[in-house]
């Protein structure tokens, strides 16, 4: 713990960090880590010496072979890349936009009113223990096309975090903060827009950003069954023809788009959530 | 216009139950401006939440204009005790005291006017862009009342709204609440702890006592309007209706709580 | 059973290094002949305790041998040749487990499909159990008979084959290929047609899979190796010489009924371990361009214990 | 008022299962594809007496619970960590960040050349997949702490660590357990899933590979709804647990009234 | 014993940035109690959190017993304006009030009885087992009053610490402040917005003024001890020192906020 910097001092640096002095100086603040753990992997690799733990220089240059050194009118994207990439991430996007709808749609009705969450939340508790891939069968009935059936594991895997980070929110908004609502009379829609949602934001905002990984993850075991493109099939295909390096590219590939959302989100929650930020740290 | 009768709460159950309220009667009539002082902790918070339908009170009933109601009446505001935690952290206080005009139509840009003007009554003309919590104390505690004053309800219920303010503003504020009532015939029930204040406002003043409140006696306020801040409170009727009001809370058993 | 007693000497009297094997199954038939070998002692004969580990495919097989929980396990040849070529771990096999026969391993359509014919295949979906298998293979080989392109005629799906009736079924493929149990529930409950089985031609009695340990294994533990090839030989035998012997143990390890497993078609259970044969799937490996390079099988093989 | 939402609670249920049978009745749901409502509960039933079976939910219910354990022992003080140092956050979180889309299934082959136990392997990636939800609750707990609470500590002279153990972490505490109910189901799908792909000697997983292989969807469904049904239990202990400890958070925002 | 020297602070930056704070210079002597007055957001919350350093005001010094302190001084306790989000929902009042003494030393029945008489004192004895969010605004306020003084800090911060208690209440826990003071010799800084009250308590008393708040005067309360409720407050000297801190506030530019 820095016992001894002052509470204040580090505020003051936050902020600095916070507003606009970021440049050079803030990516070497956030990024330092990363090269030494490459260095650390690359050494550790060479050492180990094993076709299943090929070191990072390896595999970048897999990956570029692969999928990065396709013509310029391609983005330098090879045909391999463009028949795998725009799909998986469409549908990884599409699932996860589709979660957070329901799921916080769902949340807060389930928050807010108790008879509803009395009869539903056995059914939701259970069904969350289910793992997607033992619902294939029932996907594949229900559901007629293989993007839809995608669709519905990415969206049953991930809305859960969403779900309950929500429920929790809108069932713990401030006692005061209800009671202002319900007497100056707010409408159903007020209550909801003006009341819940900002208030339940923060918790939400840490389910959507859970699932936003979990997406990708999703996605993934989803284009394990029954796909025929998708970068869970580029997986599974490297896999299956012992093609490690190419497997390793895949999920370095899940990596950087997983960190790329994960900013972009950050980048949005930092703006939406601006009031939660500086109230908790202005007393 | 609001009837209360034998109304009791009893918070939490079994051995570690709590009598707040033990049967309070009390009428307001339409346009009053009743005002409630009683000892810390007796239970006028709690009458007030009874009424406003915040807390279903385990006996007695609550009437307005006749009818009995058991959740919020409509076209009712309140200012809480816990003002700061009544003001949402997430909207301007231009916003916050806009949101619930919505109830009273009109127009996104007649809401901001008139949220505005309100905020211009309690001195805080320059805070409308700003959050909350960027306010000291004593303006959210005038956040608050602007909201309610702006929302112009029929029935205005207030816990201590004056608690957080200096003298001088106070007195300001105590003269909004009259004018504003004056001018749209508002009826106020108004919680305070200043003996001074409840005289100087009201039109009655019911005094509370403790464990469990019940009321232990009335006061009409027979005083000319305008008050003034210094010529009303010179007058004689006000020196002694204070006197009358101080001994009704002190009471025949004397409230001393430190010499237990 | 699994009986303890353990000796520390197998049948032909040498040391055993290790007594207590743990041994990779799949649920399916291929491994009959090791259920029948333990259910009749010829393990315990040998001294030796087994531990059958149920998995899924062979995706993880192969690390588990090399990681070390399993001694040894069902793997088929095509993923080990392949493995062997990328340098993903050295592997031998010890026995001959499973041969391909007629109507093992069939393409389905339903009852009211438009497909005829395996020409009518030609760029319809169509489930194989793993992308790069012994499936895309099979199915290729049928494709270049009737004249399409064994790589791209068809687009593969890849999907475990206890989901693949049911995608068949509601119109997500539009065939499938099937192994037993598979193939006889689909006709019997769906009324599914068969329109090609894979393994005739050059595939014909295909060699299927072998029991594999890795190589370091069989060198540090050369007796207990013998020794399981002993007894797994036994019980190949006792499959290949019964076909109920097969029937009885098929309920014991998957949930087949014993009324499905009397009816359904089994594929052959070798009782030699013959380089010749296993050759076929390395050069047909080659030539649908599944291995880059011409291998030799024969360095990959235990020879059975005289 | 207990008994009232068990009620409902079996009502909501009992009307799922119904309409799940009807659809299968109706022929909404083709009976050739998945086995009636009332197949599959006849089979959960007789699992539940079904030595092998109970075998293999012990060896689950083993990995799970394990897997539960480590990941909120080495979670909670990491999110703590992070969720208290800013700086150290900002450091970490890109590392973070380029692990957690990294989906166990895929490292289970990897895993498994490194960990020569079976269960071991399972335990490490519910471990890998359990921990995130944890973690990121615990950091926004951490930074949900009412300022004038800590502030309040801090005038009287404790120390950061203090503030931490003292204000922090009982008022973010009940949005950690929330996330360690989400750690609870995702634990037991991972289990399964590394079962369901890695096999093993025992397991639910385990189980469903062996009757998929027969071709008894039947059977996959009834192990299916034991899973639930283990989920199901667990979260009703959570939260049992979180209403005791935290009835302070329930009433204070009026959830409880 | 606490000197302020040109203590200047300002919230937030660029065009959005509000002057708090405009050049501070105060002090209090050991055992001194001070009470600051001032109009409502003139800054007196903000120089006592920087004073106990919760806030790195932007410029300026604070030194306490001439050393110059960066971090939050030991020895310390403040009762924070929003006393009810300064009491910690999880523990019982109790335990709230024993939670500091950890820092004292002692064991936990010594911790459990100091908490016990502060209770007491404040008039809370039988609340001592229930949670802060079943007592009433007034009860939480005492609540926080009680932990600060159970403390015993040699420098005390009060932020309005008496604004929701009636006057009764008010009173009682005036004198006890001063007794405790005396008692353990303690040095108060008092915050009010109640001029009466600030003369009444004080040895001196600060007038602030707003935007961006400086002094604007100093009254030495020359009053003798021990102050009795009802006889110092008869005292000429007692009137004419709170006419003096009255004239003050209001200032050559009277604080008239409603007049924009
Ligand atoms: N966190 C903050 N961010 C921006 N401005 C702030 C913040 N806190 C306080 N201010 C501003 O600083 C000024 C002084 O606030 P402060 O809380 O010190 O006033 P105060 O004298 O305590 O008033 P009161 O008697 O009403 O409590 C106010 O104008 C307020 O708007
Ligand atoms: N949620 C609650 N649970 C249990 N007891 C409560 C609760 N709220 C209030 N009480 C008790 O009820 C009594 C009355 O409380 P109430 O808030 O109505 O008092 P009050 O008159 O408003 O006091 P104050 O002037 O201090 O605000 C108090 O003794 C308090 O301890
Ligand atoms: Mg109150
Ligand atoms: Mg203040």
């Amino acid at each position: 713990m820095t016992t001894t910097t002052s509470r204040a001092g580090r505020h003051a640096a936050e902020s600095g960090t916070e507003g606009g002095r970021r440049g050079l100086l803030g990516v070497l603040e956030q990024m330092w880590l990363i090269p030494l753990v490459l260095v650390a992997w690359e050494l550790g690799a060479r050492q180990g010496d094993s076709i299943y733990f090929p070191p990072p220089t390896t595999i970048v240059t897999h990956m570029y072979e692969l999928w990065f050194s396709g013509p310029a009118s391609h983005l330098f994207l090879t045909e391999e890349a463009v028949d795998n990439l725009p799909p998986s991430v469409g549908r990884l996007l599409a699932g996860w936009a589709i979660a957070g709808v329901i799921g916080v749609g769902l949340g807060i009705a389930l928050g807010r009113s108790k008879a509803l969450s009395g009869y539903i939340d056995p059914i939701l508790e259970f069904a969350r223990a289910i793992p997607p891939p033992a619902l294939i069968p029932l996907f594949i009935v229900l559901f007629k096309l293989g993007t839809q059936m995608q669709l519905a594991t990415i969206v049953y895997g991930v809305i859960w975090p969403i779900l309950v980070n929500t429920v929790d929110g809108a069932r713990h908004v401030d006692r005061v903060h209800a009671d202002t609502a319900q007497v100056f009379g707010l409408g159903r829609r007020q209550r909801l827009f003006r009341i819940i949602l900002p208030a339940a934001a923060p918790k939400i905002f840490a389910g959507l950003r859970l699932s936003l990984s979990l997406a990708v993850i999703l996605m993934v075991v989803s284009e394990l069954v029954g796909a025929t493109d998708g970068l869970g099939y580029l997986i599974l295909f490297k896999q299956q023809s012992f093609d490690l390096a190419g497997m390793w590219g895949a999920m370095v590939l899940l990596s950087i788009l997983g960190f790329v959302l994960n900013a972009s989100f950050l980048f949005v929650e930092r703006r939406v959530l601006s009031w939660h930020r500086r109230a908790q740290q202005t007393t | 216009m609001l009837d209360v009768v034998n109304l009791s709460h009893t918070y939490g159950k079994g051995p570690s139950a709590h009598q707040a309220l033990g049967g309070i009667d009390l009428n307001v009539a339409e346009g009053e401006l009743v005002c409630v002082v009683g000892p810390s902790g007796c239970g006028k918070s709690t009458l007030l939440r009874s009424i406003a339908g915040l807390i279903k009170p385990t006996a007695g009933q609550i009437r307005i204009r006749d009818v009995a109601v058991s959740d919020t009446p409509g076209d009712l505001a309140v200012v809480f005790q816990d003002y700061s935690r009544s003001l949402f952290p997430w909207m301007t206080v231009g916003d916050n005291v806009a949101l619930p005009l919505r109830r009273r139509g009109g127009d996104r840009a007649a809401r901001r006017a008139a949220a505005a003007d309100a905020l211009e009554e309690v001195g805080l003309a320059a805070a409308a862009t700003k959050y909350p919590w960027e306010l000291s104390g004593g303006m959210q505690q005038r956040v608050a009342i602007a909201r309610a004053l702006a929302y112009r309800p029929s029935l205005l219920l207030m816990d201590e709204p004056f608690g957080s303010v200096d003298a001088q503003t106070r007195e300001d504020l105590e003269d909004l609440v009259l004018k504003v009532r004056e001018l749209h015939r508002m009826t106020v029930l108004l919680i305070t702890h200043d003996i001074d204040e409840s005289v100087y406002l009201g039109d009655r003043v019911i005094v509370l006592k403790k464990s469990p409140a019940t009321v232990v006696g009335e006061l009409s306020v027979k005083l000319p309007f305008p008050r003034d801040q210094i010529a009303t409170r010179e007058l004689p009727a006000f020196v002694h209706l204070r006197a009358e009001v101080g001994r009704l809370v002190r009471g025949k058993d004397p409230f001393r709580p430190f010499q237990a | 059973g699994n009986s303890n007693g353990s000796s520390t000497a197998s049948g032909d009297g040498k040391a055993l290094e290790k007594t207590t094997i743990s041994v990779g199954v799949l649920a399916i038939a291929d491994v009959a002949a090791l259920y029948i070998a333990d259910q009749q002692g010829f393990f315990k004969a040998e001294g030796l305790t087994v531990q059958p580990k149920i998995l899924q495919s062979t995706a993880v097989t192969l690390p588990q041998l090399m990681g070390g929980q399993l001694d040894f396990a069902l793997a088929n040849y095509f993923s080990v040749l392949s493995a062997t070529e990328n340098k993903a771990g050295s592997f031998r096999f010890v026995a001959d487990t499973y041969e391909a026969k007629n109507d093992v391993f069939s393409i389905m359509v339903t009852k009211d499909s438009k497909i005829q014919t395996v020409k009518d295949l030609e760029g319809k979906k169509i489930s194989v159990a793993a992308p790069n298998s012994i499936g895309t293979l099979a199915v290729g080989s049928t494709l270049k008979v009737a004249g399409l392109d064994p790589n791209k005629g068809v687009q593969f799906v890849p999907m475990p084959f206890p989901n693949a009736p049911a995608a068949l079924k509601s119109g997500q493929v539009d065939a499938a290929w099937l192994t037993e149990p598979f193939l006889t529930n689909v006709q019997k409950e769906f009324g599914a047609r068969k329109i090609a089985d894979t393994m005739t031609g050059a595939m014909a009695d295909f060699p299927i899979a072998g029991w594999a340990a890795t190589e370091s294994w069989t060198k540090k533990y050369p007796n207990t190796t013998a020794a399981f090839q002993r007894a797994i030989l036994k019980g190949q035998q006792a499959a290949a010489a019964d076909r109920k012997a097969v029937e009885k143990v098929l309920p014991s390890y998957t949930h087949i009924t014993p009324d499905v497993a009397a009816v359904i078609n089994l594929g052959a259970y070798p009782t030699s371990l013959n380089a010749q044969r296993i050759q076929r799937v390395a050069d047909l490996m080659v030539e649908y361009g599944y291995l880059k390079a011409k291998m030799d099988v024969k360095p990959l093989l235990v020879p059975l214990p005289q | 008022m207990i008994s009232a939402r068990v009620a409902r609670g079996a009502a909501g249920v009992a009307g799922l299962l119904i309409a799940g049978e009807l659809a299968g009745i109706t022929g909404l749901i083709d009976p050739d594809l998945l086995p009636r409502m009332s197949t599959v509960l006849s089979g959960a039933v007789s699992l539940a007496t079904d030595g092998d079976f109970l075998l293999d939910v012990q060896g689950t219910l083993l990995v799970w619970g394990l897997g539960l354990l480590i990941a909120v022992l080495i979670a909670v003080p990491l999110g703590v960590l992070l969720g208290s140092m800013p700086r150290t956050e900002r450091a970490v979180r890109p590392l973070i960040e380029f692990m957690r889309p990294v989906p166990s299934v895929v490292l289970i082959p990897l895993v498994t050349l490194l960990i020569p136990s079976d269960h071991g392997v399972k335990v490490t990636v519910i471990v890998f997949a359990a921990s995130w939800p944890i973690l990121i609750n615990t950091m926004y707990g951490l930074k949900d702490v009412d300022p004038v609470a800590k502030d309040t500590l801090r005038s009287f002279g404790f120390g950061d660590l203090s503030i931490l153990g003292r204000v922090s972490l009982p008022s973010a505490a009940p949005f950690m357990l929330t996330g360690v109910r989400l750690a609870t189901s995702i634990a037991l799908v991972v289990a399964l899933s590394a079962e369901l792909l890695a096999g093993g000697s025992d397991g639910i997983g385990a189980y469903m590979i062996r009757a998929g292989a027969g071709s008894r969807t039947d059977l996959v469904l009834a192990a299916t709804i034991w899973t639930g049904v283990l989920g199901l239990l667990a979260n009703s202990l959570l939260l049992s647990v979180q209403r005791r400890a935290f009835r302070w958070h329930t009433v204070k925002s009026g959830g409880g009234s």
